[in-house]
């Protein structure tokens, strides 16, 4: 496979949009998948498809089998030390809602503190409002520079002995930003606090080797990494997996059922409650072969030259203003534009065929911290090249056009 | 082309220079609407008289053209008129978005139906159509509820 | 579509299992997928695929509608009030889990009872354990007699003034016991308590019509409905889900998210955080679209045939020992054998291709009471026919033979 | 025919008639086991002498032919060995199940290296092989546990 002309394993690219071709730089909010992930998907469903873990017949084995294999795919995958620290979740949302829940139950009392940044979704916010409402626990904020950064000497200033954990993204769905997750975990274990990486962002674009990154929890959606829909999965060292209690209750995850009482099953099991995805999780598979057919390093090498291209393009456009501006940056570009609101300018940009984002991207905090109350949003993905840059950009200046600046 | 009609000129003009912007004189209803996808925002101030007429009508937001044309749009159509009138042209206008049908009640002048109906263009841009119609849910919510 | 030869609308029937036609027994655990819904997802995938509710370009508007046109399908089907009433979730486990802890959190106190009965699925009975724990609730089951009926009379004796909610089965999914619902919603409703129906193995055989049951939920998997894996749904009365508070926290669930308080959208979207199953919701679509085209009643007639021949069939054969004889029996055989356990039957069925499921089948507490550790479980989908039990029979005939008995 | 492998003679000699079953006398450690998803359950009774000698070894449970019949083989292999012995055979014969290879013991008699080789068969039956290991892996419980 050639990076170059990654583009044809991806039918979506088939297809015009508004009679152009598509320009897709919306990769963060979901990747578009390649023909042998959606192929093994059908492929499954076709001649292997069976329930998971339940029956002895031979589609029920075979199945089990293949599901299982995904987890240690995904384990080597990210250097985890034990297979049974890879739990498939619903999305990254769910991954971090279990361990909110588990560990805001378990671990999180009244006025300890759970600290985590400005930068973040609202999928790594929501669920410890939550444990701040359930337990009486405050939530602090790093805050974000107007470049985009967050200061490590602020987060270092920030942990008391009451912090429980820190929650932090790789990178930020708007800024870009690349966070330096390493230095903020080497500084948590010294006062042996855990750190839970929204790695949302990041697992597509980075090469992951968790057993040095030395997280405590890693959260990954398999659907921006050109895998299926629906599909999420939670990193965990072990040792919490095992202390945890179970999040949701039903079949698979027990042990042993009585009037009672209930015992459950050991990690990861306990875990996943419930008939699984498998279908999702075997094709996602195929998205892990994907990225390591190309190399997750050249995906990252060729998604910067992209990214590079793209920002001194805008920059030199006296009329767009990109949000932040970050030492480390990946694959996303925020901006505005004078006199044209963002939610325009993705409306105007799709007559060409170009895909963007606008909004605050579940990151209203960061917005409301900037100021601002939408950005419009340029992702790249592996598929990208620099003509897309310039379709954006050309596309860019015709909003102007329209609305006669 | 498409995008010609939904920004038309009027839609611009109400949108770089909305009408009726701020908190109007002595307002005794008001109600706020978002979307929280795009972060849109309208907040509508409303002076109802004893006799159901709307003697103020302003607005104060931030967002996308179309939700502050249409907010613009709305403030100036209805200063004045009361009521009954009110909530009839709001289900007309939600109902033109919905339905794809045009404004015509004959106690607008030509000019304002002209003006409202240049927001029919959102009918072809289904993700739009929350922008146009917000400031007109809030304003139903404003008439409801006292200050 | 002819319901004789519907097989051939299945791919996964093209193939053999260990040289022999697959005989597919095992759809209570999933059923298996019509091309129609396997294709539906890769064509969405190839040309429409797009984050929902997120983005403003074309792709993501039309995933979007393609998502909110299958609320309103499935309402219609169900013949919801409001499609609000309707959320997705990734099975029924969660769609249970989700009101266990919400209507737990909100309604149960100290002291409190939750009622149900002996014949549910751990995901009918694991999720209001945890509500026991952590509210200090009662849960009284009402017990099932040797046919694997459950006696009105005893459910209306346990009904007391701390009775807060009553959850059971509509089809058990061991003995296929059809519970009275109807009345048994109906003797609630008097005591304004609520019921909900874990509706798994309902749904996918019996016409629903929600608004005449009345019930305040139920829970269904798409994956026992011809539909896509990692998928279910909640039915809710739409006065409970204003009522609850949401579930997991994220992206998508949100009204206004500040650093110290967070406000949620309405329903349905409170209860929706984060990516969701797009490709799977609208491949339900086609599931639906199957479904209808046959005729929910013309495909229980079939299945009721194919069950009442299996019966019969099985009753003839002295060293089989069906479990259970309820009045009203839907679609599911289990059975015994003496001599050989139900784990030895399922191998020996599988080298004749024949794929049955053995073990406790996720209900611990009816295998308990009736005294016995697992057994064997042929269950019934709309591909299957009388040759398929004949099929079966003779396998079973088999066992012995192996076994030398 | 694979089946035949499986279910081989000794084996379903041994689950019909099981050895060993009950408590042994004065049994001083002990472990249980089960397989949540298909029910089998087995509970190991182990009297170990000082010498950590296996002076009585038994079990009770319930399950498949193959898990009764492994049970019934462990007990009746191990009865009267040492805890070195016993830890080395239990690896080979899961190693066994795991890597296909053989068991070869040269302090076990050929009738029971047969015996145990009887449940290689399960082998090709990847969804059976807890059924085969669970008595061992109780048995392993037992010795760390103290009654
Ligand atoms: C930084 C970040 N965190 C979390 C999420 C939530 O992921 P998902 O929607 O797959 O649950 C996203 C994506 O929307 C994201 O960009
Ligand atoms: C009666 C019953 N309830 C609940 C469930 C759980 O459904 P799911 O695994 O799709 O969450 C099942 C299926 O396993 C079932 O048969």
């Amino acid at each position: 496979m050639d990076i170059k002309n990654i583009k044809s394993e991806f039918p979506i690219f088939k297809q015009k949009v508004n009679g152009k071709p598509l320009t897709y730089l919306d990769s963060a909010n979901s990747s578009q998948k390649p023909k042998a992930v959606i192929d093994r998907i059908s492929n499954f469903y076709e001649t292997e498809f069976s329930n998971v873990g339940r029956s002895v017949h031979t589609l029920a084995v075979k199945a089990t089998n293949r599901f299982e294999d995904v987890r240690d795919k995904v384990k080597a995958y990210l250097n985890a030390k034990h297979r049974e620290e890879i739990i498939f979740t619903k999305g990254a949302t769910e991954a971090i809602n279990l361990v909110a829940t588990a560990f805001g139950e378990k671990f999180i009392n009244k006025g300890d503190e759970i600290l985590t940044t400005e930068l973040e979704h609202h999928s790594n916010y929501v669920p410890w409002h939550f444990v701040r409402q359930k337990k009486g626990a405050v939530i602090k904020f790093a805050s974000v520079n107007e470049k985009g950064e967050v200061d490590l000497d602020e987060i270092k200033k920030l942990i008391t002995n009451k912090t429980k954990i820190i929650a932090i993204t790789h990178i930020s769905n708007v800024t870009g930003t690349i966070m330096p997750i390493k230095k903020i975990i080497d500084m948590a274990k010294e006062k042996k606090i855990p750190v839970l990486i929204d790695g949302t962002q990041g697992a597509p674009h980075i090469k992951l080797d968790l057993q040095d990154l030395d997280c405590d929890f890693y959260a990954i959606s398999c659907h921006k990494m050109y895998g299926p829909n629906g599909l999420g999965i939670l990193y965990s060292k072990k040792k919490w997996l095992d202390e945890f209690p179970p999040y949701q209750g039903g079949g698979g995850m027990i042990s042993e059922v009585f009037k009672d009482n209930v015992t459950f099953a050991s990690t990861p099991t306990k875990f996943e409650a419930g008939t699984m995805q498998t279908a999702e999780v075997v094709g996602f598979s195929e998205a892990i072969n994907f990225i390591e057919n190309l190399g997750i390093e050249k995906i990252n090498k060729h998604e910067n030259e992209i990214l590079e291209y793209g920002i001194e393009k805008l920059k030199r456009n006296n009329s767009v203003n990109i949000f932040g501006d970050p030492k480390e940056r990946g694959s996303v570009i925020s901006f505005t534009m004078k006199g044209i609101h963002p939610h325009d300018i993705a409306t105007i940009l799709d007559e060409d065929g170009v895909a963007i984002r606008a909004g605050h991207h579940c990151c209203q905090i960061l917005h409301d911290k900037m100021g601002i109350s939408a950005t419009a949003r340029a992702s790249i993905g592996v598929y990208n090249t620099k003509e897309d840059i310039d379709i954006l950009c050309d596309s860019i200046n015709k909003c102007k056009k329209v609305f006669n600046i | 082309m498409e995008l010609k009609q939904l920004y038309q000129e009027i839609i611009l003009d109400h949108a770089k220079n909305p009408r009726n912007k701020g908190k109007c004189k002595d307002y005794n209803h008001d109600a706020k609407a978002h979307n929280p996808l795009c972060g849109d925002k309208v907040h509508i101030y409303l002076n109802l008289d004893k006799d159901k007429n709307i003697k103020g009508l302003s607005f104060e937001g931030e967002g996308c053209a179309i939700s502050l044309a249409s907010a613009s749009i709305l403030t100036d159509t209805l200063k004045g008129r009361d009521i009954t009138f009110t909530k009839n042209i709001t289900n007309n206008f939600l109902n033109m978005l919905k339905n794809k049908s045009k404004i015509s009640l004959n106690s607008l002048s030509e000019d304002q139906i002209t003006t409202i109906n240049s927001l029919s263009g959102v009918q072809e841009f289904p993700m739009r159509i929350k922008c146009a119609t917000m400031a007109w849910h809030a304003l139903l919510s404003a008439i409801e509820k006292k200050n």
